[in-house]
């Protein structure tokens, strides 16, 4: 197939694009999504091609919104839910955890529902302590959700036109700083697999297992380490959960090395969860110890200095290969 | 509210446009309620159910009025209180039974319980554990319905004490901006769990909880089946012709405890007993006597069948079977993928 | 909306009981607020500033006409858009420069920036990032003024948007059950970021919005400095009485965009300049002119006074100094214990 | 100091008597505590002892309520919050995770937040998916909030008034099933310091690391296993977070096993992250991998033999046990 340059923003528009055309059930709500095109510019022409009642601006009240949308996917709609910054998820945990995530189980299977919550995490844009965090742990902890978090505009397309199709609650994380960052992204219908790692640099050396946008400090990482005869080879989950850790611990016992990098906070982080599978499956294969990069267990600091310290950078996914190779 | 009770008493019935079987099918409904929340008292008391059960004797006629007023293709939420809500809307006792005695045979599977009886085809959009949980989903139904163009309605059951909660506020809000075809309806049943629902509120005009948004909003007499019909059903059609939302509030008293197996210490007997004289079902029926809509001979009859009925119920339920151990693993996911992926990772 | 300036104004602004030295100093702070945030636009579009800034420019006269109407020990709960109800309530340019420059100096060491500015021995509870956020916060600070008896009361500014939130009915109900010395102050400055406020509500009586929870609700001029004053007033006074909350709505215009760089592709040009003729620092200084309160040379004084004091304040901040590396993990708990173990943990 | 018997309620309900004595800022707010002296009769007597001004009921409304302690909290009371069921706090969030946890650093460190917030967790009451949580992990993964899970009626007082006088706010979470459960409490002051381990018992063979009713059964299994000749060291962290590794540690490398035993959701869960750090520090000290006993990643199911099946029993933890020893 075709591929042509997307940035990572196009691309998400053009699943939703596609999407809508595809299924008329499938509809966005959210703040300033319609009219304004999407505080990131995401919705951007959705509302001029499918008019407002499939682009739905709401008022600023997260878990009514959602709430709504829960109830629209039981009976027969598929939302894709814009919450602006992943922040603001915890105003609407009761509805994504209570109801969306329970009812099928609850229901006994009877209830379908296909609802995604697209949202932004990450830090690094001096938003500080209320708009820069990465929770996905809190979904990928409990049991009935989907968790993505894509680190390449193809992915982030693929990912979420499987998650509209799903008849699961997804969520979406997309992160704020790379919305420009260009990629390839193959013309005509494309879709990646929900619960399917990638790798995203083929390496022999020492396996690092990255998410969201750390794949794209690793990917520099790698670059870097290349040119000092380290050859990296980078796994990209993808789907956080279900998490593909065949995928990885394939990898991980080529390499018998691995470095997990994630922006959440490190404490019952994903790389913990992330070690302690390995642990289980494969710790026989391994060289030298896990090694972990995450974000520090404190709440992101405003000033960029600290900022900066707060979260993985790409020189410290550098020391810690270095420190394993 | 005995006003309130007048306003369809006598002559005024005929107004309802009901037939007589209508009228009865009514008593018989409510008194299927009456009689299968006691009956599932009982089993409770003898240790045959677990977790908890909240009866809901004592406010038949909210839930019959209400959904009488609806269609087969509406759809209603419910709450932890919420076996009237099912049974008016249509669900099987057996299979109700079943659910709470924790079955396969159940409507759930026996993995939801009495808190999470839900039946998509029948339009119960599930009861909920949460307090104030079925509004979002309510309003999201309505929100279909919109969206489909569709004239369907969503009727969202909930106490008193769902008022409080945030989401009755950011859902009345965009339900009115919206033109939702969502009737909220809340059940003032004099408590919420072991505290006095009065000393909750600033003040008792609940109807006034419509104001901020503009629609409607109605109290009225919840142990009065006809008028909760009559109220409904305006609200209903209203909603129907895409004019929005309305807020009803149906006073009632809850007559049992809060679950069963409550010791009702924070209550009198007196205020109890001045409650049950206004009992909605034994009302009821003798408004049906003495309105010459039915004679005690169809009511003794139906009394028998419905008798009938829940003790199949109970038999039902009691024969049923426990779900499989390795049912413990399915329908996480609706996605089958998914399920697969979650399976394997079991092994 | 003019009927209401009207009633400030000519005679009836003696009636407010205002020195000469208080009405100008209104005009002072107003006029330091909207110096304050051009020179912050200037800066942040200079690329000193990283993050969001909001700003204020065109709601001066909300935080000057309410905070004026406060005492020192009162508490304030402020909003991304805070700098305006910070600067009203007392604190120093040059630390809230500092802030949102991210300095060591500035209110929170440069951890929390331009939505967290904080200072609690002056009574501020913070700026908040999350739309709602200082409800709670205000509440509760009202809470502890009734349960330690003392007479304090909290103001709590928040935008139109966040009247949607649920978290505003939630504490509205409790602050009025319990008599809660807390005002409400929603500014409707006609937009929540890029979507005109008029188009997520149904209706625009929003002072109705006090209706459910029997409190007075007012809906005022935002622009009019000393109706705002008079009214803030009126319900501080009543709260502090234990008379319990108030809901006021002031209508006013975000002359700026959302945040400095926000491109208002949504909004005209037109409409911008129609809501600039009611701007309320210039107004202001028109009706000090024409009620001969203060002449122009009072106030072109004070206006070079506060070029200076902005002028300062960032010299301060510019110069001042980031925090160390090491603060980074200073801080997350206020319990030295726990900081302790979480530094140790680091090691 | 004297020692008597006291049930896991009544000790917690001295710890509240105790500290509002103390300290007339301390107070007592959630839904049916004072009248009916709370759903689990935890704080019964008190309205009787400190007034209604002390002993709030309030409506339900989660959000609203933890909010006004918030703002109790930075204003100079000390809320002792009362949240039902754990799942609840899924409404109140916001509440916990933007506002309480963030205040003190957000504001540079100007900001004490001194509320604690109780509740309780555990599935085995037949009360299905929305009330049998064990929620813990969402805060233990969150900086600036103190965790606690205790499994003693001895621990549950001391580590509540601890957290009373803590001055950041503290996640108190209690276990439905255990409030019957009688322990001994020492007479008088007690206070167990926040950030402690506890050796629930000394052993050589295996170490079990277990926290609130898991302890029970870890404390039961332990009993069984000595009747076979398995001599278990159980450790309770007691304190989630800030977790004692130290003496986590210690035991690990005194028995050289260890199994880890939490009601948490097994993915991203507590285990998960005690399995990470023991790997971190001590590794090398393990004669066998470590094992891990959690619930499974699913809703609580209602009927009693699948929920059952759903969260750890007494017997997976022998059953663990014995395949490392
Ligand atoms: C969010 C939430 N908070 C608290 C509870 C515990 N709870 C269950 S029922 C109930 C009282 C509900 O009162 P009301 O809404 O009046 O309904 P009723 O029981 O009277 O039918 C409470 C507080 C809950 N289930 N959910
Ligand atoms: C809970 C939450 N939702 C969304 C946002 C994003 N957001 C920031 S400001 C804003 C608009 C707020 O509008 P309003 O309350 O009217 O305040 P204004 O900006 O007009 O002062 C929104 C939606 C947020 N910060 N918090
Ligand atoms: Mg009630
Ligand atoms: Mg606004």
């Amino acid at each position: 197939m075709a591929v042509r340059e997307l940035s990572y923003r196009d691309a998400i528009k053009e699943a939703l694009f596609e999407e809508m055309r595809r299924d008329p059930n499938v509809f966005c709500i959210g703040e300033d999504i319609a009219r304004f095109g999407g505080p990131m510019k995401v919705t951007e022409g959705l509302l001029q091609e499918f008019g407002e009642e499939r682009v739905v601006d709401t008022p600023i009240a997260e878990a009514g919104f959602v709430g709504i949308g829960v109830g629209a996917a039981m009976t027969g709609l598929r939302p894709v839910v814009e919450v602006m910054y992943n922040d603001f998820l915890l105003l609407a945990m009761d509805q994504i955890i209570n109801q969306a995530a329970k009812a099928s189980y609850m229901f006994g299977g009877k209830c379908k529902m296909p609802i995604v919550v697209r949202t932004h995490a990450g830090a690094g844009r001096g938003n500080a302590a209320q708009h820069s965090q990465s929770l996905w742990m809190l979904f990928v902890h409990l049991p009935g959700v989907i968790v993505m978090a894509p680190s390449t505009p193809a992915d982030a397309k693929g990912l979420l036109k499987s998650a509209i199709r799903a008849d699961s609650p997804t969520l979406f994380f997309e992160n704020k700083l790379i919305y420009g960052m260009k990629g390839p992204v193959p013309e005509g219908e494309h879709l990646v697999p929900i619960g399917k790692a990638d790798i995203k640099r083929r390496g022999k050396d020492v396996t690092i297992v990255s998410t969201s946008r750390m794949t794209v400090f690793a990917l520099g990482a790698a670059e870097k380490l290349a040119a000092e005869g380290i050859d990296v080879e980078i796994v990209d989950p993808r789907t956080l959960k279900p998490l593909d850790l065949d995928t990885v611990l394939e990898s991980v016992r080529k390499t018998k090395r691995v470095v997990i990098v994630d922006e959440g906070c490190r404490t019952g982080g994903f790389t913990a969860e992330v070690a302690a599978r390995i642990m289980d499956e494969a710790l026989d294969y391994l060289d030298a110890p896990m090694a972990r990069v995450a974000t520090e267990d404190t709440p992101i600091p405003y000033c960029r200095k600290l900022e900066l310290e707060a979260f993985p950078q790409e020189r410290d996914i550098i020391a810690a290969v270095k420190k394993l190779a | 509210m005995s006003k309130s009770v007048n306003a369809v008493d006598g002559e005024a019935i005929s107004d309802l446009n009901l037939t007589t079987e209508q009228l009865v099918e009514f008593y018989e409904k409510m008194y299927t309620i009456q009689r299968f929340d006691t009956e599932t008292a009982k089993l409770y008391q003898q240790n045959l159910i677990q977790g908890a059960v909240h009866s809901y004797v004592g406010q038949e006629a909210v839930a019959v009025g209400a959904c009488s007023a609806l269609r087969q293709g509406d759809y209603i939420s419910s709450t932890h209180r919420g076996h009237g809500h099912c049974l008016a809307k249509g669900l099987d006792p057996k299979r109700m039974l079943a659910e709470i005695l924790g079955r396969r045979t159940g409507y759930c599977k026996g993995k939801g319980g009495s808190m999470h009886i839900a039946d998509l085809d029948r339009g119960i959009l599930g009861a909920n554990g949460i307090v104030g949980g079925g509004i979002g989903v309510a309003t999201g139904a309505a929100f279909t319905a919109r969206y489909k163009k569709l004239d369907f309605v969503s009727l969202c059951f909930f106490g008193d004490g769902a008022l409080h909660q945030g989401i009755f506020h950011e859902c009345a809000d965009m339900a009115s901006l919206w033109k939702l075809p969502v009737i909220y309806l809340s059940e003032y049943n004099c408590f919420a769990e072991f505290t006095h629902s009065v000393k909750t509120f600033p003040h008792l005009n609940l109807e006034k909880r419509a104001e901020p948004y503009g629609f409607p909003g109605y109290r009225i007499d919840g142990n009065d089946v006809l008028l909760v019909y009559k109220t409904v059903k305006q609200a209903v059609d209203r909603a129907r012709r895409g004019e929005g939302p309305a807020l009803i509030v149906a006073t009632c008293y809850r007559l049992e405890g809060h679950y069963i197996g409550d010791p009702l210490t924070y209550r009198t007997r007196e205020e109890t007993e001045e409650a049950r004289t206004k009992e909605p079902v034994s009302a009821y029926r003798r408004r049906l006597l003495k309105n010459e809509i039915a004679g005690e001979e169809i009511l003794w009859k139906i009394e028998a069948k419905v008798q009938k009925t829940i003790q199949e119920a109970i038999d039902f339920a009691l024969s049923s079977p426990e779900p499989e151990t390795d049912e413990l693993f399915t329908d996480v996911y609706a996605t089958p993928e998914i399920q697969t992926l979650l399976l394997k990772g079991k092994k």
